[in-house]
């Protein structure tokens, strides 16, 4: 566990938190979704640079693509804006 | 001493992608960024699996570089009214 | 074309990718991915080629080998014209949406010229409809159909015309 | 040899890596945006990936693959983008030159949903 | 006002205990035993090099089994609620038709990331990956069709007979590891070299099983999604 490693995770981390604290504020879900893609993305990151890669293949398959698309068609049988 | 400098400009480059991916004024701008946030983040994933030394851990990077279009595939229909 | 020609030619290209994915020559994981390339070829190939065998005609795998390397000093070219704009404290940038006409017939061809489109300097497919293209162009140097279809996609499709069409 | 020229390819794919990066930061629309986010992203991962293969040639087929993925999947996504920002009524940047869609109907029509 | 800040030392309080209490364990050692006996023994007794498929597979197979029936559940309860939301004729919703590359191309990567999912599943034993990662990249090859094409779909019919195959082939090899070997999922093949596709016994078979129940389970899935109305 090298000192880059450690950074880089600390830098990773930083933005999964700014990421999460949009996903909750935003007033456009579609905002929301975006932003709690990109917690998702960087989860699997941090998972590979902590050498987990069994969960880190999980995590990035289902999170990448399947899970957007369904929250997508839900907010499109629902609606957008959150009032 | 190479490893750090590469990998430092490649995060670097995460980083600013995230920071327009927070910002950025429309949905538009924000899933821009986020798809070329997945495609630096394959060349991270590979580049690391380099500084671990580990053949399998490249098969993150496949996923990574499969599956993270479709994500991007989804909202881009959602947003021209076609899901 | 006929059904079989298409069904060998899909197989044929699942397996070559089966090859490269494992990276080995191993009697067990050959016979694996033959089972593999044959059972998807069976539900895929109607869907993935529509000329089958005819692809492997060697002046046409010989003018997409030529192609390739094109396309890479292409997409280098790209990229230094990319930085220069960057980099560029004032950003010279003049961006606007032309309208050009593409001379080929078939989807693929257009799924092709639209990508190299993408690739290249400063254009950006935006759409296709029928053999018109919208492009959107970092900086604008003419606003005219025949100008623009001349500047942009001409240089390609003399390419490209030998291999997919 | 091949161990300088890998260690070429890794850096040049970073630094333009990094370019685009800094070009989504900078430049003022959308489009412009995608401009440099695809091209940049595009040939960064591929030489990054190219390069890490020369470094261990036993590698090499699967960084290939992954360079395929990468110059198949890359400039769809960013097609895709572009039109459906287009449709669903993102404004051109004020100072663009000339915008030849509004001659097509299609593109036009579904702006008011 | 006071309510948040409240909140906030209570969540710093729980950060600072948090933070103190995993800087004491250190990384990459295994400090308890079975975790110690997996690493030690799991390749020896089983020949899997993926020492987590094996945990996943073969020492803890019967919870497996009931992570795939919790799915299945999930998945038949959604198409229930579903059902009932189905559009009945063709109603007249204005959608944007697909380009005509996003058409093209999706059609040439359908096959390949089939091939990918159906690659991630069988070398579960010897790289990252596994049944379940496995049949949800053959998902991702549905929803790209679906995504691409409005016509296209996949018939019910063939998705519900594969999951019900695979379901029932996993549940067999357990049954026969009961006969041959004394126990429910007890592996009766040879282990075979480690390393090597054939080895590890009946861990690509499961695997196998298990990919193209995910993988179909999920497609069924999003057609549903797909043909409900608002």
């Amino acid at each position: 566990m090298s000192s880059l490693i450690l950074v880089v995770s600390a830098i990773l981390v930083i933005f999964m938190i700014v990421g999460a604290v949009v996903t909750i504020h935003a007033r456009d879900l579609l905002v929301a979704i975006i932003a709690s893609a990109i917690v998702d993305l960087v989860l699997a990151v941090l998972f590979y640079i902590l050498q987990a890669p069994d969960v880190a293949i999980t995590q990035a398959s289902i999170m990448g693509g399947l899970t957007t698309a369904i929250f997508l068609v839900v907010i499109k049988k629902t609606e957008r804006y959150e009032q | 001493m190479s490893w750090v400098i590469a990998i430092a400009i490649i995060v670097l480059g995460v980083v600013l992608t995230l920071i327009r991916a927070m910002l950025g004024p429309t949905a538009a701008d924000r899933m821009v960024a986020v798809d070329s946030m997945t495609t630096i983040t394959t060349a991270l994933l590979v580049l690391l699996a380099l500084y671990f030394k580990r053949y399998i851990y490249l098969d993150i990077a496949l996923v990574y570089a499969v599956l993270a279009f479709v994500a991007t595939l989804a909202v881009a229909r959602y947003m021209e009214g076609g899901l | 074309m006929g059904k079989l020609s298409r069904f060998i030619f899909t197989s044929l290209v699942l397996f070559i990718l089966w090859l490269f994915l494992t990276s080995t020559f191993r009697s067990q994981e050959v016979l694996i991915g033959l089972i593999f390339s044959l059972a998807i070829a069976l539900f895929t190939y109607n869907s993935f080629t529509e000329r089958g065998l005819q692809n492997l005609n060697p002046r046409k795998v010989f003018c997409a080998f030529l192609y390739l390397p094109y396309l890479l000093w292409q997409m280098i070219k790209a990229n230094f014209d990319v930085a220069y704009r960057v980099l560029h404290p004032k950003m010279p940038i003049k961006p606007g949406i032309v309208h050009v006409k593409t001379k080929m017939k078939s989807d693929l061809g257009k799924l092709v010229v639209a990508n190299s489109i993408t690739l290249t300097p400063g254009t950006l497919t935006l759409d296709v409809i029928d053999d018109n293209m919208l492009i959107h162009w970092i900086n604008v140097k003419t606003d005219d159909v025949e100008k623009a279809s001349e500047e942009i996609p001409g240089v390609f499709e003399k390419c490209l015309k030998e291999f997919l069409e | 040899m091949l161990n300088a020229i890998g260690w070429f390819l890794i850096y040049f794919g970073a630094f333009f890596l990094f370019l685009g990066a800094l070009g989504i930061m900078r430049f003022p629309d959308v489009f412009n945006r995608l401009q440099a986010g695809t091209k940049c992203t595009t040939l960064g991962a591929l030489s990054t990936s190219i390069g890490v293969g020369l470094l261990h040639p036993a590698w090499l087929p699967k960084t290939f693959i992954i360079a395929l993925f990468i110059l198949l999947t890359n400039p769809i996504s960013s097609h895709a983008l572009g039109r459906a920002s287009y449709r669903s009524g993102v404004k051109l940047w004020e100072k663009s030159v000339v915008d030849k869609c509004k001659e097509f109907k299609e593109c036009v029509e579904e702006e008011n949903e | 006002m006071i309510k948040k800040a409240f909140a906030l030392l209570l969540v710093i309080i729980i950060g600072i205990f948090l933070s103190a209490t995993f800087a004491r364990i250190p990384f990459g050692e295994p400090k308890t035993v079975v975790g110690k006996y997996y690493l030690d023994h799991g390749v020896k007794d089983l020949g899997g090099v993926n020492i987590v498929t094996s945990i996943v597979v073969l020492y803890r197979g019967f919870d497996t089994l009931g992570e795939v029936t919790v799915l299945f559940l999930a998945a038949t309860g959604l198409g229930m609620v579903l059902a009932g939301l189905r559009e009945k004729d063709e109603k007249k919703r204005k959608k944007t038709p697909p380009s005509l590359i996003m058409r093209t191309e999706t059609k040439l990567l359908f096959p390949m990331t089939i091939l990918f999912g159906a690659y991630i599943f069988i070398h579960g034993h010897l790289t990252p990956g596994g049944g379940f990662p496995g049949g949800v990249v053959i998902a991702s090859a549905f929803l790209l069709m679906f995504l691409s094409h409005k016509k296209w779909e996949a018939k019910e019919k063939y998705t519900k007979v594969t999951e019900a195959l695979a379901g029932m082939t996993y549940v067999v090899i357990g049954l026969i590891g009961l006969y041959v070997a004394g126990s429910f999922l007890e592996n009766f093949l040879p282990k075979g070299v480690p390393g090597n596709l054939f080895s590890a016994g009946i861990i690509p078979l499961i695997y196998t099983a298990i990919g193209f129940k995910v993988g179909s389970e999920l497609t069924g899935l999003l057609q549903n999604l797909r043909e409900t109305t608002e």
